[in-house]
C-alpha cells in the first residue's frame, strides 16, 4: 500500500475542476447543485489524503464536517429549488437572474 | 464672548424658525430678520466703537477638546468686522429676497439660511483652525440644502457638483491643517490648533509649499479661479435668489479671506513661491471668466461667470503683497458682494416674473419695467467698473498695487476692464434694450424689492465716494498681514520675486 | 492493493464527467452516485474505513436520495430532458474548461514542486477519530449540529407549499 | 465767490437726483424745469465765477476747493477735490453754456416724449456734471471718473430710443471703442502712479520734468498711453469709428456730446497733460500726424454720406483733427480756441440739423430735402453762420480766425511743417466743399418734403444766441497783422506755456492767411458748381467703388469686424459651454462609467459569480505561488 500523496490530491484536484466545469457549464440549478458536492467532495478527498499522510484523525474530522454541512447545504438548497420551480416554472439559472432588472421578476 | 453670542443667536433663530415653520410660513421669516437685524446692530456698534491699531479688537478663547488642543478661539479685528457686516447686510437682504419666492418648507429653508450664515460667521472670526474647518464645512451643507431644495431645473446636478468641490477642496485643507498641527506639535511638544501659535512655524521650504498648498487649493476653489471655477456658474444658477445671493456676496469672499487670514501669514515664504502662479491664475480668470460671460445667454449664468472675473481680481490683488493691492481687494469682497448681490436679486425678480433666464426671450423690457432697469443699469455699471461705484475704487487700487508687482500681467488684466464692458453691456443689450421679444405682462419692482435694491445703490455710490470708511477700518490689519508675510521675506532672502516697497 | 486505487480513481473520473454532461436528471444523479462510491473506495484504501462507510450511507444514501425526491417532485421527464438540451450547450463547455484546466494546471504544477513524502498508509481506526471528535472537536460539532438545526427549519420553511414567500423588499411589487 | 465752485458740480447732479425720483410722477414741464433750470443755474455761477476769477485774479492762480478725502492707501492720497484754471475755466464755461443752451433747445425738442422727457433729462444733466468733474478735476483718478462718467452717460444718450436694438448696438459700440482708449490710459495712469507716488495733477506736472528726461523712454510710453484714451474719446484714428454710429442719438445730444463737449476731452486731457507730451517730442509728432490723418480722411468720408448728421459727425471727428495738429506743434491756445469756436458752430449746425430733422418727420437723408431755406428761415440763416463758420469764410466768421491759428501755427511753430500746413489746407479745402454741400442740398433746389411744422421758440432762440457766438467769438483773438488781439491765449498762458514761434513776421501771416482764405472760397465755389439747385433723386443716387468706400468710413468698421468682433464672438460660441467643465464633467461621465462597468458584473446570472469566484482563485493561487 504504497500511494505517494500527490496522487491522492491529485485525484481530489482532478474532481474538483471536473466539479468546476459542471458548475460553470450548467444552467440547470439542480445539476449545478450537484457539482457542488462533486466539488465538497473532492474538499473532502484532500482533507482524508492529508490525514493519513500525517497519520493523524483530523482530517476525518474535517470530513464529517463537510458531511455535515453539504447535508444542511442541500436541504436548504433544495427547497430553493422547488421554491423557484414554483415561482419561474424552470430550473434555468438564468430565469432567476432578477437581482439588477426590477422588470423581469414575474407577476404572481 | 459677544462674537459667540453672533453665532449661537443665528444658530438659535434657525432652530426656532424651523419649530415655528410648522404652523406658520411667517414665523420664520419674522424670527430670522430679527436675528440678523440684531446682528447687523451688534457688529455696526462694534464697528463704531472700533478705534485703530490694536490687532484684535474682541477676541474670546474657552477650551473645546483640550486633549487634541482645540479651542473656541474666536477674535475679529477691522478686516473680520467688515466682513461680518456684510455678512449680516446680505443675510437681512436674502431673508427679504426669499420672503415671497420661497414658499415650500420655509422653516427648514430659514434654519439653512441661518445655518449658512453661522458657518460664515463662523469663518470670518475663528482663529482655532479646528474651528475654522469646522465652520467651513457648517456652512456647506445647509448650502447644499439650499441649492437642492429650493433650485431652479438642474438643482440636483448643481447640488452636487457644489458640494463635491468644494468638499474634496476642504478635505485638502483639513489634511494641510492636520500636517502643520503635527510639524508645530513635533516642533515644540504642544500640540494646538491655536492660529497664533501656529504662526511662525518652522518646517522646510518643501514642506511649507505643500501645506500651503492645500489651504490654497481649499480657497482658490471657493473662490472660483479657473480652472477650480466649474461648480460655480451651476451652483449659482440652480440656486434661488437668495442662495445665489449669498454664495456670490459671502461664499466666495471666505475663499479670499481665508487666504488673507491664513495662508498669508502661515506661509508666508511659500506664498512669495506661488505668486506668480496665483498671480497668472488670477488674469486667466478676470479674462477667462469674461469670455464665458459673454457667450452666455442665460442671466444668471452670465453673473456668475462675472464673478469669476471678478474674483480673478481678488487673486491678483492678494498675491501683490503690497497694502495698496490689499485694500483693494478688501475693497473689491465688499463691492462685489453688493454689486453681484444686486444682480443675482434683479434676475431673481425677473425670473419671478417671466419664468425664465433666457436673455434671448427678453428684450425691451425697460418700458416695462424702468425702475428696474434703472436699478440694474447701476449694478452692471458698476461690475463694468465704472468709476464712483464701488468696484472701481476695488478694481483700480488692485490694479495699481499690482502694477507694483508684475507689470505685464497686471496689464494684461486691465483688458478686462474693457472685457467687463463687453459682457456687462450685453446684459443691458439682451434684456432691457431692443424688441419686445415677447409680450410679457409684468410688474415692476414693488416697495419690498425697491427697498432691498434702493439699500444696496445707496451703498454702491456710498462706497464710490467715501471708499475711505472701509479703507480706514482694515488698514491696520492689512497693514499687520503684508508686513508680517514680507517680513519673513527679508530674512530668507533665497526666495527672489519683484518686491517693492512702495515709498512713504 | 494500489492497482485499487487507480481503477477506484478512474472510475470516479469517469462518473463524475458523465456526470456533468449528462442530460437526465436521474442518469447524472445515479453517475453521482457511482462516482461517490468510488471515492468511498479511495478512503478505505487510503486507511479511512469510518469515513468511507460514513461516505456510503449519508453521502451515497441521504443526500443523493433528496436529490431523488426533488427530481420526482419536480417531475421534469421527458420535457425535462428536452428542456435540458435547450440549456446545456455544448460551445460554453470551452471556457469554463480553460479555466478549469487552469485551475488544475496551476494546482498540478504546485503539486509537482512540492516534495512529498511518499508514505505508507496506515488504518486510522473509527475510534481515534470518535475521541478527537468529541475533545478537541467538541464546539465544532455544537456548531454543526446548529447548522443543521437551522437547515432543517430553512428546509421547513422554504419548502412550504402553497405559500409564496417573498423578499420584503420585494413584496410590493408582487403582490 | 469761489467757494460755489462745487456748487457748479452739484447742481447739474442735484438736478438729475430730483428727476430721477419725481421725474415720472412729475409733469414735463416741471422735468423741463428742473433739467433748463439746473444746468441754467450752473452756468450763470461759472459766469459770475468766471468773472471773479479774471477780475481778481491777475496772474491766474488756480482756484482748489477740496470737498473731502476719497481715499488715502499707502501713499495713494486722493481727494475730491476740484482745480480751476484758466484752462478748465474755459471749459466750464462752455460746457455749462452752451449745455444750458442745448437743454433748452432738447425741452422744446424731445416734447413728444411722453415716457422718455424725464429720462433725457437725467441722463443729460448727469452727463453735464460728468463733464464738469472731468476737466475740475485736480488729480487723474477723479479726472477718469468725469471720463467713464460721460462715456456711461454718452452711452446712454446714443441708445435712448433704446427699442430700436441698432441704436443700442450704436451705444454699446460707442462705449466699448472709448473703453479701448481708456484702458491704455489706466496703464498710463500707473504708470503715473508707481514713477510719482501721486496722481495729483500738479504734483505729476511739476515733478515731471526733473524726473524724466526729454525724449526718454518711459516719458514716450506714459505720453502715448494717455494719448491712447485722448483718441478713443475724442474719435481719432484709429478709433474714430464709433462717433458716426453714435449718431443715433438724439440731435441735442450729438451736439452737445458728439460735437461740443465729449468727444474734445481727448483735447483737454493732452492739453492738462501738456508737460509730459512736452517730454516726449515723439509723442507730439504721433498726435499732430493722428490729427493730420483724421482731419483728411474724416474729410473725404463727410464728402460722401447722405445722412446730414453723419456729415456733421465725420465732420466734428475732421475738426478735432484740427485740434491734435495744435496740440502736436505745441500749440495749446490755439487747440484749445479752436475748441471753443467749434464747441459754438458744431453745436449750433447739430441743433440746426435737428431742427430740420424734427419738422421733416425723422428724416435724416439730405437728398430728400432741398429747397428748406424760405420755410425755415431762421434755421436757414444761423445754419449757414454756423456753416460758414465750419467753412472758415475769411474775416467775419470766428472759425476763420480759429483755423487760420492752428494752420499758421502749424507751418511756423518750432513742431511744426509744411505738411502738417498742407494737410490742413487740404483738410479746409475738404471742409468747405462737404459743408456747402450739405447746406447746397439740404436748403436749396427743389423742395421734396414739406416741413411738417415750424420749429418753436425754444429751439430758435439757442439757435440765435449760438450763431451770435459763432462768429462774434472769433475777434477774442485776432491774429497779428489784423489787430493782434490776444485775449484766450493771454488768458489761457496763465495755465499753459506760449507756442513756440520759429517763423514769424507779419507778411507771411498774410500770404498764408491769403492762401488760406481762397481755398475756403474755391472750396465753397466748387461745392456751388456741383450742388447748387443741381436735381438729385434720392432714389438714383449713385456711388462708384470709391466713394462707396468713403461713404462707409474708409472701411474700418469692416476691418475691425473681420480682425476683432468676428473673432471674438467664435471663440466665444464654441467654448460657450467652457471646456475646462467638459473635463469635470468627462471625470463625472467616467466614474459613471465604471460604475455601470461594476454593477454589469452584478447580473444576477449564478454562473458568472462562479466564473468569477474560478477565476479568482486561479488569480490568487498564482500570486501566492509565482509571485
Amino acid at each position: 500500500m504504497n500511494i505517494p500523496v500527490n496522487q491522492g490530491i491529485l485525484l481530489a484536484a482532478i474532481l474538483f475542476c471536473i466539479g468546476l466545469v459542471g458548475l460553470l457549464v450548467r444552467r440547470d440549478i439542480i445539476f449545478m447543485l450537484m457539482s457542488v458536492e462533486v466539488m465538497l467532495n473532492a474538499a473532502g478527498l484532500a482533507f482524508i489524503v492529508a490525514g493519513s499522510a500525517w497519520g493523524q484523525a483530523d482530517g476525518q474530522v474535517m470530513f464529517i464536517f463537510i458531511l455535515a454541512m453539504a447535508a444542511a447545504e442541500v436541504s436548504v438548497g433544495l427547497a430553493l429549488i422547488i421554491q423557484m420551480f414554483m415561482k419561474f416554472k424552470s430550473v434555468d439559472t438564468n430565469m432567476a437572474s432578477t437581482m439588477n432588472e426590477q422588470k423581469k421578476i414575474s407577476n404572481t | 464672548m459677544i462674537l459667540v453670542w453672533l453665532i449661537l443667536l443665528l444658530i438659535g433663530c434657525g432652530f426656532l424658525a424651523w419649530l415655528t415653520g410648522r404652523w406658520s410660513d411667517i414665523l420664520p421669516r419674522v424670527i430670522s430678520l430679527t436675528g440678523v437685524f440684531i446682528q447687523l446692530i451688534i457688529i455696526v456698534s462694534l464697528l463704531l466703537e472700533h478705534k485703530q491699531g490694536s490687532q484684535w479688537i474682541i477676541s474670546y478663547a474657552h477650551a473645546w477638546i483640550p486633549f487634541f488642543g482645540i479651542q473656541i478661539k474666536v477674535a475679529a479685528d477691522g478686516l473680520s468686522l467688515l466682513m461680518l457686516l456684510l455678512t449680516s447686510f446680505l443675510g437681512l437682504l436674502s431673508i427679504l429676497v426669499s420672503w415671497k419666492e420661497i414658499n415650500k418648507k420655509v422653516g427648514f429653508f430659514h434654519f439653512n439660511l441661518m445655518f449658512v450664515l453661522a458657518g460664515i460667521t463662523g469663518v470670518f472670526i475663528s482663529l482655532d483652525l479646528f474651528l475654522f474647518y469646522f465652520s467651513w464645512e457648517v456652512m456647506l451643507i445647509p448650502m447644499y440644502f439650499l441649492i437642492s431644495i429650493w433650485g431652479n431645473e438642474k438643482r440636483t446636478y448643481a447640488a452636487y457638483k457644489f458640494f463635491l468641490f468644494t468638499q474634496a477642496s476642504g478635505l485638502l485643507m483639513f489634511l494641510s491643517i492636520l500636517g502643520l498641527y503635527f510639524i508645530h506639535g513635533h516642533n515644540t511638544g504642544t500640540y494646538t490648533f491655536d492660529y497664533e501659535q501656529l504662526l511662525g512655524t518652522k518646517m522646510s521650504t518643501q514642506t511649507a509649499f505643500i501645506l500651503m498648498l492645500g489651504f490654497v487649493i481649499a480657497f482658490i476653489v471657493k473662490l472660483s479661479t479657473v480652472p477650480f471655477h466649474s461648480w460655480l456658474p451651476d451652483a449659482h444658477t440652480q440656486a434661488p435668489t437668495a442662495g445665489s445671493v449669498i454664495l456670490a456676496g459671502l461664499l466666495l469672499k471666505t475663499g479670499a479671506y481665508g487666504l488673507i487670514r491664513f495662508v498669508l501669514p502661515l506661509f508666508p515664504q511659500a506664498s512669495h513661491q506661488f505668486a506668480p502662479i496665483a498671480m497668472t491664475l488670477g488674469v486667466i480668470s478676470i479674462l477667462y471668466g469674461a469670455k464665458l460671460a459673454f457667450a452666455q445667454t442665460d442671466l444668471k449664468r452670465l453673473i456668475a461667470y462675472i464673478s469669476v472675473s471678478h474674483m480673478g481680481f481678488i487673486l491678483l490683488g492678494i498675491y501683490a503683497f503690497n497694502e495698496i493691492a490689499m485694500q483693494g481687494v478688501v475693497m473689491q469682497m465688499i463691492a462685489h458682494g453688493i454689486s453681484t448681490g444686486a444682480l443675482f436679486i434683479i434676475a431673481g425678480a425677473l425670473h419671478e416674473r417671466i419664468h425664465t433666464r433666457d436673455m434671448e426671450q427678453m428684450g425691451g423690457l425697460w418700458t416695462k419695467v424702468p425702475k428696474m432697469g434703472a436699478l440694474a443699469l447701476i449694478f452692471i455699471m458698476g461690475s463694468l467698473g465704472l468709476p464712483g461705484l464701488g468696484n472701481f475704487i476695488a478694481e483700480i487700487l488692485i490694479l495699481i498695487g499690482s502694477f507694483f508687482a508684475d507689470k505685464a500681467l497686471t496689464i494684461i488684466a486691465t483688458l478686462g476692464l474693457i472685457a467687463s464692458t463687453i459682457y456687462a453691456l450685453r446684459i443691458m443689450q439682451k434684456v432691457f434694450y431692443g424688441k419686445e421679444e415677447k409680450k410679457w405682462v409684468i410688474a415692476d419692482l414693488g416697495f419690498r424689492e425697491m427697498a432691498i435694491m434702493l439699500s444696496l445703490t445707496i451703498v454702491i455710490i456710498w462706497l464710490g465716494l467715501f471708499p475711505n470708511c472701509i479703507l480706514k477700518v482694515s488698514k491696520s490689519p492689512v497693514q499687520k498681514i503684508i508686513e508680517s508675510t514680507n517680513r519673513v521675506f527679508d530674512v530668507q532672502e533665497n526666495v527672489v520675486s519683484q518686491r517693492i516697497i512702495i515709498k512713504n | 492493493m494500489t492497482i485499487l486505487f487507480y481503477i477506484a480513481s478512474f472510475f470516479a473520473i469517469i462518473a463524475t464527467i458523465k456526470m456533468i454532461i449528462g442530460t437526465n436528471a436521474i442518469h447524472a444523479l445515479l453517475y453521482l452516485i457511482t462516482s461517490l462510491l468510488s471515492v468511498s473506495v479511495v478512503f478505505f484504501i487510503l486507511g479511512a474505513p469510518f469515513v468511507a462507510a460514513l461516505e456510503v450511507i449519508i453521502y451515497a444514501g441521504a443526500i443523493m436520495v433528496l436529490f431523488v425526491f426533488v427530481i420526482m417532485m419536480l417531475n421534469l421527464g421527458k420535457e425535462g430532458v428536452k428542456e435540458e438540451h435547450e440549456l446545456f450547450n455544448k460551445k460554453v463547455l470551452i471556457g469554463p474548461s480553460i479555466i478549469s484546466l487552469a485551475l488544475l494546471f496551476e494546482m498540478i504544477y504546485i503539486l509537482m514542486h512540492q516534495s512529498m513524502l511518499p508514505v505508507t498508509f496506515n488504518e486510522i481506526p473509527p475510534d481515534a477519530v470518535g475521541k478527537l471528535l468529541f475533545t478537541k472537536y467538541i464546539l465544532v460539532i455544537e456548531l454543526a449540529a446548529f447548522l443543521l438545526i437551522s437547515g432543517i427549519i430553512g428546509a421547513y420553511h422554504l419548502g412550504e407549499k402553497g405559500k409564496v414567500v417573498h423578499h420584503r423588499f420585494l413584496q410590493k411589487e408582487n403582490l | 465767490m469761489k467757494d460755489l465752485l462745487w456748487l457748479i458740480v452739484a447742481l447739474p447732479f442735484a438736478g438729475a437726483l430730483i428727476l430721477t425720483i419725481f421725474g415720472k410722477r412729475s409733469p414735463r414741464l416741471v422735468s423741463a424745469f428742473i433739467g433748463v433750470g439746473s444746468v441754467s443755474l450752473a452756468a450763470i455761477i461759472t459766469i459770475l465765477l468766471g468773472i471773479g476769477f479774471m477780475s481778481h485774479n491777475p496772474t491766474g492762480i488756480p482756484y482748489h476747493q477740496l470737498l473731502w478725502q476719497w481715499m488715502d492707501v499707502d501713499g495713494l492720497s486722493l481727494n475730491i477735490a476740484f482745480n480751476l484754471d484758466s484752462v478748465s475755466l474755459t471749459f466750464i464755461f462752455v460746457i455749462t453754456f452752451v449745455g444750458a443752451l442745448i437743454h433748452l433747445y432738447s425741452a422744446q425738442f424731445m416734447w413728444k416724449e411722453e415716457e422718455g422727457f424725464a429720462r433725457f433729462f437725467i441722463f443729460m444733466n448727469l452727463f453735464i456734471g460728468f463733464m464738469l468733474i472731468l476737466v475740475l478735476a485736480d488729480n487723474m483718478l477723479l479726472l477718469y471718473l468725469g471720463w467713464e462718467g460721460v462715456g456711461l452717460c454718452s452711452y446712454l444718450l446714443i441708445g435712448f430710443w433704446y427699442k430700436d436694438p441698432a441704436n443700442g448696438y450704436a451705444a454699446r459700440k460707442a462705449f466699448i471703442v472709448t473703453r479701448i482708449g481708456d484702458f491704455t490710459m489706466a496703464i498710463g495712469l500707473f504708470i503715473l502712479f508707481t514713477t510719482y507716488h501721486t496722481l495729483n495733477i500738479k504734483d505729476i506736472l511739476a515733478a515731471a520734468p526733473s524726473t524724466w528726461a526729454v525724449g526718454s523712454g518711459i516719458a514716450l510710453t506714459t505720453a502715448l498711453l494717455l494719448l491712447g484714451g485722448a483718441i478713443g474719446k475724442s474719435a481719432q484714428l484709429p478709433l474714430q469709428t464709433w462717433l458716426p454710429d453714435a449718431m443715433a442719438g438724439p440731435s441735442p445730444v450729438s451736439a452737445l456730446i458728439h460735437s461740443a463737449t465729449m468727444v474734445t476731452a481727448g483735447v483737454y486731457l493732452i492739453a492738462r497733460m501738456h508737460v509730459l507730451f512736452e517730454l516726449a517730442p515723439i509723442a507730439q509728432h504721433i498726435i499732430a500726424i493722428i490729427g493730420a490723418i483724421t482731419l483728411l480722411v474724416a474729410g473725404m468720408a463727410a464728402l460722401n454720406q447722405y445722412d446730414i448728421k453723419k456729415v456733421l459727425a465725420y465732420s466734428t471727428i475732421s475738426q478735432i483733427g484740427y485740434m491734435f495738429v495744435a496740440l502736436g506743434v505745441g500749440a495749446w491756445s490755439a487747440a484749445i480756441f479752436h475748441f471753443m469756436i467749434h464747441a459754438f458752430f458744431k453745436s449750433l449746425l447739430f441743433l440746426g440739423a435737428g431742427a430740420v430733422i424734427l419738422v421733416m418727420n425723422d428724416e435724416h437723408n439730405m437728398f430728400k430735402m432741398g429747397g428748406l431755406w424760405k420755410k425755415l428761415p431762421v434755421t436757414f440763416w444761423t445754419f449757414l453762420i454756423a456753416a460758414s463758420s465750419l467753412t472758415a469764410l475769411p474775416l467775419l466768421t470766428a472759425g476763420f480766425y480759429s483755423k487760420d491759428k492752428i494752420l499758421w501755427l502749424a507751418y511756423s511753430s518750432d513742431k511744426g511743417s509744411v505738411w502738417l500746413w498742407l494737410a490742413g489746407l487740404a483738410g479746409a479745402f475738404i471742409t468747405a466743399l462737404y459743408t456747402f454741400r450739405m447746406v447746397f442740398i439740404t436748403f436749396f433746389g427743389k423742395a421734396k418734403m414739406e416741413p411738417t411744422s415750424r420749429p418753436g421758440i425754444f429751439i430758435t432762440i439757442p439757435l440765435i444766441i449760438l450763431s451770435i457766438l459763432s462768429f462774434a467769438g472769433g475777434f477774442i483773438e485776432l491774429p497779428g497783422d489784423m489787430g493782434h488781439v490776444t485775449l484766450l491765449s493771454d488768458f489761457i498762458q496763465k495755465t499753459m506755456p506760449a507756442v513756440m514761434v520759429q517763423q514769424s513776421g507779419y507778411r507771411i501771416e498774410l500770404i498764408f492767411q491769403v492762401i488760406a482764405a481762397i481755398v475756403a472760397i474755391g472750396g465753397v465755389w466748387l461745392a456751388y458748381i456741383f450742388y447748387f439747385n443741381k436735381q438729385f433723386d434720392p432714389a438714383e443716387l449713385k456711388q462708384n467703388g470709391l466713394q462707396r468706400f468713403f461713404y462707409k468710413g474708409w472701411d474700418f468698421d469692416l476691418l475691425y469686424d473681420k480682425v476683432f468682433v468676428t473673432p471674438m464672438v467664435f471663440l466665444a460660441r464654441i467654448n460657450k459651454n467652457d471646456f475646462i467643465d467638459q473635463f469635470y464633467t468627462s471625470l463625472a461621465s467616467f466614474t459613471r462609467l465604471l460604475h455601470k462597468g461594476l454593477s454589469a458584473t452584478q447580473n444576477g446570472k449564478l454562473r458568472w459569480y462562479a466564473t468569477a469566484i474560478a477565476i479568482g482563485a486561479i488569480v490568487i493561487l498564482t500570486i501566492i505561488f509565482y509571485l
